[in-house]
C-alpha cells in the first residue's frame, strides 16, 4: 500500500468548471498547501454555499476521487470528474471559477503500484473511471497497462481521451453500443485476463461490476485490488459510516482503510 | 487565557478546562485521527468515542444517511473495548488536553466495571456515561428514558469511581428536567445532553428503509433548537453543571448553548464537515466574549435575558 | 381517481377521501386564505385551524423564527372561536372537499363541549383533537403527554359526537407508541401525528430567546426523520389508521409516510413557502403510483420493505 | 384602503440583478400573470436554491416590497429594492440572470390615496425607502409631496435617484451626515409638518422612527399612515406569525391586514 501523506483542510478555488459529457462535469480546484496525491485516494468537498452563507443542507461533503493532480506555486492543482445526481453534486455543478469549495485530502490509502513488467488491466465503470487515470499513468510506466471502460451510455463516459493521451491500450464497452463494444466492461475483463497470464486487475465502479471483476480475476488466479464507493459523513475514520464487512468478520473503514482493497477482502455478500 | 486577554477557562463538574469546548462521543474518534489538522491542546476536552468492557462490532451498511439540514446514524456502537483504550489510545492523545472517557454498557453492572478500570487511569479527567442509544437493538428501551433505570445507572458508575461524572442524556423522554434531577438526585457531577433523536428515512425508489438498522439518531443543525430547550429546560431543574450538545458548528451556535445555562458544549457532527471546526469555535467564543465586553467566558452561562 | 387511471381515494378512519393529501391545522388557516392559489377541491381534505369554545387571542411578537431547514413558533391558542368557525368560516368552503375541524382546549369538559357543536354541523367531515395544548388541572403538562390524562380526552371526546375521531399526538414524549395505543384502546378511529417538537432558539446579539414566548414548536424539513419514526412506530403499535405529518413539501416526503404505514398524510409548513404545495404533493403521488406500477395510491401503505 | 389584486404562485426570471449602493442591490423580476400591485404591496421571495436543488435552507421566503412594477407580455416586470443582510438576502444577491426566484403576490394592502390638493409627506428609513416609491409617483400627481430619506450613512441609502426624476421633494438625512443633513430623518419630518398644516405622512422603516413619525404627526393633527415590517412565514394569512399587537386590543395581521396601518391602530408599546 502506497503511505497516504498527511491531509489538510482548506478553502480551494474553482478554477474552471465545465461540463464533461452527458450528467459529467470536470471540476480544476487551486488547493493551497496541497501535498500531493497517491492514484486512488479521494477528497471530501463541500461545495461551497451560494455566497457566504454558511450551508446547513445538503450537510455532508462528498467523497471524490482525484483524477489528476499537479503542483502549483505553494500548493497544487487537482481535477475532479463528477456526475451530477443528486443535491450536493448539483451545488458543485453550479460553482463558478473564484468560488470557494471546501476541501479535506487526500484521504485513504491508494491503488499498490502495479508489479513492473507484469501486464495490469484497469477497469473502471461510471464514476469509477474517475480512480484510475493517475494509476494508469503510473502503470503504463511499469508494464503494458490496458484500460476498460464502461458506462451505461456513451454519454455517460468520463475522462476517454485522458487515458488515450496515456499511450495506454484503451477499450471501451457501453451496455447499449452506444459507444465501442455493446455489453459489459467485466465482459472486455474477462477476454483480457484470458490474453494476459499473471496479470493484475485494478477496478472501480458499481459494487455488482468491481464483484464480478473479482470473482473473474480469482478464477485465472490474477491479483484484484478494488476501490470501494460507500457513502461517508466525514472521510477521515472518525464516523464509523463507511464500514465495510470483511471476509473474516468484522469491518473495514473504506475511508481509512481503503478506498482501496485486494478484493478477497470483502465479503461482497454482506456488503450489497 | 487567550490572546485577546478573555478568560476563557472553564470548570466542569470538576474538570478543569482552557475553553469550554469539547469534542462529542463518536464525533471525533479517539482524538489521534483528527491531529492532522488541528492541535488537539487548543481544545478544551476530548470525550472520546464511547467504549464498552469488551471490544464491539457494529452494524451493516448503510450506517449512515443525510437529511434536511442533518445526518441520520446507527454504527452500533463499535468500539475497541476498554483495554484497548487505555493501551492503545488513550497514550497517544498530547497531554494537557483533558480526556472525558464516554461509557456505554448493556447492563449496569458492565458499566461499573468499565468505569472501575477507567478509574485506574491518571489520564482520564472524567466518564460520561451514555445513557441513551437509539439506534442499538440490544436492550431495546434505554437506561435515559426510565427514571427507575436512570438511576440505578448513576448509583452504580456513582460508587464505581472518584472521577468526575457526566451522564449523557437521551432527548427522546417526556420530560428531560425529570431525568437531569434523577442524575442529580443519585449523585452526578454533571449531565451531558444531547444525544441523537430517535428518527428513521426511507428510500422511496427501493422503498427501503436508508439505514440497514432501520432506526437510527439524527444529529447536526436540524436539531439545535431541540437541543437548546433541553439544555434550558434542564439548567432550570438542577444546579449541577450541564453540558451543551446538538448541532453545534459555529461559535454563535456554541454561545446559545452557554446562554441557555451551559458550562461547557461539544461539536458533534460538525467535525466531519471540518475537521478544524472545534479549534474554531473556541476561537469564536471568546471573540465574541471581548466584542460583548465579557472579561470570562464563564459570565455568559446562563446569561439569557428572559422577557419580562 | 386521476387522469393517470389510478386510483387515489383512501378511507382515512371512516373519511372517504379523493386523495391522501390534506392541509395540516394551523398551516392553512380556514382554507379561504388560499383559494385563490389552489383550487381547494383538489385536496384530500382540509384540517382547519384549532378552534376553541371562546375566540382567543395569542401571544405578543415575535411569534416565529427561522432555524436549519426549519422554523419555530409560538402563535399561541389564537383562533376565531367554534361558533364564529361554524357561521363563517365552514360554510365559504367549496362542496367536495372534507374538512376535518382541529379542537384544542386547556379541559377536557371544554374540548367534549366544543366537539358536540362540530357534530350539529353536516359540513363536518370529523374532529382532529389537538392533544398538544397545556392542560391547565395537570399544570401545564400536555394532554398528549400523559397516558392518564389522554385517555380521558379520548375518552370524552368519544361521547361527545360520533364524527370520525382523530387524535393529534405530540411527539414529546418517551413513547409514542404507548400513547397510540391508549388513543385506540380509548375508540379513536384514527391518530394525526407529528405536532411540533418543543424547541428553542436565541439571538445572540440581544441575548434573548427569539420567540417572545421563549419555547416555541418546530416545524419543516428539518423534523421529518422524527415524524417518520413516529410514524413507524404507531403503525407497529395500533391497528387505526395514521395520518402522517412532519415537514412533508413534495410528493416524495408524502409516499415515505405511506410507505411507513400512514393512511394520509397532512403538508403543513411548505404550503407558507408555496401555497400549492398541497395540490401539487397529491398530484405527485399519483404520478409515483403510475411510474412504480401501483393501480391504488392506498396499495403503498405500510409497504415499507424491512432487512431481512 | 386600496382593494388588493388576486395574488398569484410563480417562478419569475431574473432579469437583472446589480448592487444599488453599500449592502443594497437591485433586482428585476420578469413574473408571469403578474396582476400590477399597489404602492405599499410586497412579495415573498424564495431565493431559488442554487441549479435545481430544492432549498430546504433558510426555509422561509422573504418579504420584500414591489419597488416599482411595469407590465409586460402577459405578465409584469417587478423591481426589488434589498438590502443583503442575512442567509436569504445573500442567496438572492447571488441570484443570476436567468434563474428562478420563486414569487408569491402581490400581497397585503398597500397605502391609501393620497388625499387630492393636500400636502403629502413621505417619509423612508432604511430598506423601508423601498416601499415609498410607487406612492410617491401617485402623490406627485395629486398634491404636494415631499419625500424624506433617511439612512445610517450615505452607501446605505436606496433609490435616491428615481425619487428625484419623480419630480418631488426630497430631503435626504444621515446619521453620520455623509449626505444630506446630519441626523435622524423624523428631524425632517417635524420641520416639514411644521411648514405644511393638513399634511398627510407616510412612513416606513424602522420601528422607532415610525413610532416616532406617528407621534410627530399626532401632535399636529395630521394623519399618519406606517408600513410594518414583521416576520413572515406565510405572508398570506394563515401562519399568523406577523401579528402586530392593537391599540384597542387585539392583533392585527400585518401581512394580511397591512403591512400598512393608520398609525393610531397600532399598540407601539407591545410591538416592539
Ligand atoms: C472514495 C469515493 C470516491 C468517489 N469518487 C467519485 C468521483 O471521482 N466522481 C464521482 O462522480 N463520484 C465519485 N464518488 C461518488 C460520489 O461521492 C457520489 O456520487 C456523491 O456523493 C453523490 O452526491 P449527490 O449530492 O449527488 O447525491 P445525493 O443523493 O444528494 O447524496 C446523498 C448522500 O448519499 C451519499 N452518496 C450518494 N451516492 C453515493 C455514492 N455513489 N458513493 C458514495 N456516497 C454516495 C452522498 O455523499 C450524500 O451523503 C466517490 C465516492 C467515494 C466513496
Ligand atoms: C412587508 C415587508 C416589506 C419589506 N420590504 C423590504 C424591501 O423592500 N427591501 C428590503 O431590503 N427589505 C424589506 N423587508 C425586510 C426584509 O424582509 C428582511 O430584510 C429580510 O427578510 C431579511 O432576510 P435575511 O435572510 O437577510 O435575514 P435573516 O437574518 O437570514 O432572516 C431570518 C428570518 O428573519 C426574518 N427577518 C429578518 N429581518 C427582517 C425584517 N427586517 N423584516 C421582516 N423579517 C425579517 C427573515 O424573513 C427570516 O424569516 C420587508 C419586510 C416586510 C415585512
Ligand atoms: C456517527 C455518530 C456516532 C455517534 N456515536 C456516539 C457514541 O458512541 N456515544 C455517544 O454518547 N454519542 C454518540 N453520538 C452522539 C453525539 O455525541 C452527539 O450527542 C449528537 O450527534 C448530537 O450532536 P451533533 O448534532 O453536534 O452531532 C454519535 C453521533 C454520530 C453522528
Ligand atoms: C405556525 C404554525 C401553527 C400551527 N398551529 C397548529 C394548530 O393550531 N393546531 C395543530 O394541531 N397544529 C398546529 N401546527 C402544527 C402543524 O399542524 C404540524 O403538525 C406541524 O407543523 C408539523 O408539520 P410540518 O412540518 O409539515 O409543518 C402549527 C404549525 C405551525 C408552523
Ligand atoms: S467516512 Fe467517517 S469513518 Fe469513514
Ligand atoms: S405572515 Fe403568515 S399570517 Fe402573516
Amino acid at each position: 500500500m502506497s503511505d497516504p501523506r498527511l491531509p489538510i483542510r482548506c478553502d480551494a478555488e474553482v478554477v474552471e468548471n465545465r461540463a464533461e459529457s452527458g450528467p459529467n462535469r470536470r471540476l480544476r480546484l487551486r488547493v493551497p498547501g496541497w501535498p500531493g496525491s497517491e492514484p486512488g485516494q479521494f477528497v471530501m468537498l463541500s461545495p461551497g454555499a451560494r455566497a457566504a452563507v454558511e450551508r446547513q443542507d445538503p450537510l455532508l461533503p462528498r467523497p471524490m476521487a482525484v483524477y489528476r493532480s499537479a503542483p502549483r506555486d505553494g500548493g497544487g492543482e487537482i481535477e475532479i470528474l463528477f456526475k451530477t445526481s443528486g443535491r450536493g453534486t448539483a451545488l458543485l455543478a453550479a460553482a463558478r471559477p473564484g468560488e470557494r469549495v471546501g476541501v479535506v485530502g487526500p484521504l485513504g490509502r491508494g491503488f499498490p503500484e502495479p508489479p513492473a513488467g507484469r501486464p495490469a488491466l484497469l477497469v473502471g465503470g461510471g464514476t469509477g473511471i474517475a480512480s484510475l487515470h493517475d494509476l494508469a499513468a503510473r502503470a503504463a510506466k511499469r508494464g503494458p497497462t490496458r484500460v476498460l471502460l464502461g458506462a451505461r451510455t456513451a454519454s455517460d463516459l468520463m475522462g476517454e481521451a485522458d487515458f488515450e493521451a496515456l499511450g495506454v491500450e484503451l477499450r471501451v464497452a457501453t451496455e447499449d453500443g452506444s459507444r465501442g463494444t455493446r455489453g459489459r466492461v467485466t465482459e472486455l475483463l474477462e477476454e483480457a485476463l484470458a490474453g494476459a497470464p499473471r496479470a493484475s486487475v485494478f477496478a472501480c465502479g458499481p459494487t455488482p461490476m468491481m464483484r464480478r471483476a473479482a470473482e473473474l480475476a480469482a478464477a485465472r488466479g490474477s491479483a484484484c485490488f478494488v476501490s470501494l464507493e460507500n457513502p461517508m459523513a466525514c472521510g477521515f475514520g472518525v464516523c464509523l459510516g463507511c464500514a465495510a464487512p470483511r471476509a473474516v468478520g468484522g469491518f473495514v473503514l473504506v475511508c481509512r482503510d481503503g478506498p482501496v482493497f485486494e478484493a478477497g477482502e470483502i465479503d461482497w455478500e454482506r456488503l450489497a | 487565557m487567550t490572546a485577546s486577554g478573555v478568560d476563557t477557562t472553564m470548570d466542569l463538574a470538576g474538570i478543569r478546562l482552557g475553553n469550554p469546548v469539547l469534542t462529542a462521543s463518536g464525533t471525533f474518534g479517539y482524538g489521534l485521527e483528527l491531529a492532522p489538522f488541528l492541535d488537539l491542546r487548543r481544545l478544551g476536552g476530548i470525550v472520546t468515542k464511547s467504549v464498552s468492557l469488551e471490544p464491539r462490532s457494529g452494524n451493516l451498511p448503510q450506517r449512515i444517511a443525510e437529511t434536511p439540514a442533518g445526518m441520520l446514524n446507527a454504527i452500533g456502537l463499535e468500539n475497541v473495548g476498554v483495554e484497548a483504550f487505555l493501551k492503545e489510545k488513550l497514550p497517544a492523545l498530547p497531554e494537557g488536553v483533558p480526556v472525558v472517557a464516554s461509557v456505554f454498557e448493556t447492563e449496569i453492572e458492565r458499566y461499573a466495571r468499565v468505569c472501575e478500570r477507567l478509574a485506574a487511569d491518571g489520564r482520564v479527567a472524567g466518564v460520561e456515561i451514555n445513557a441513551s442509544c437509539p439506534h442499538v437493538k440490544a436492550g431495546g428501551i434505554e437506561f435515559g428514558q426510565r427514571p427507575e433505570s436512570l438511576a440505578e445507572l448513576v448509583r452504580a458508575t456513582r460508587r464505581a469511581s472518584r472521577l468526575p461524572l457526566l451522564l449523557k442524556l437521551s432527548p427522546n423522554v417526556t420530560s428531560i428536567a425529570e431525568m437531569a434531577r434523577v442524575c442529580e438526585g443519585e449523585g452526578a457531577d454533571g449531565i451531558s445532553l444531547i444525544n441523537t433523536l430517535q428518527a428513521l428515512d426511507v428510500d422511496v425508489e427501493t422503498r427501503r428503509p436508508r439505514l440497514r438498522n432501520v432506526l437510527g439518531g439524527l444529529s447536526g443543525p436540524a436539531i439545535r433548537p431541540v437541543a437548546l430547550r433541553c439544555v434550558f429546560q434542564a439548567a432550570r431543574a438542577v444546579a449541577i453543571p450541564i453540558c451543551g450538545i446538538g448541532g453545534i458548528g459555529s461559535a454563535e451556535d456554541a454561545i446559545k448553548f452557554l446562554l441557555c445555562g451551559a458550562s461547557a458544549v461539544q461539536v458533534g457532527t460538525a467535525s466531519y464537515l471540518n475537521p478544524m471546526a472545534a479549534g474554531e469555535v473556541a476561537d469564536g467564543i471568546a471573540a465574541y466574549a471581548v466584542r460583548h465586553g465579557f472579561a470570562r467566558v464563564r459570565d455568559l452561562v446562563g446569561a439569557l435575558e428572559l422577557p419580562g
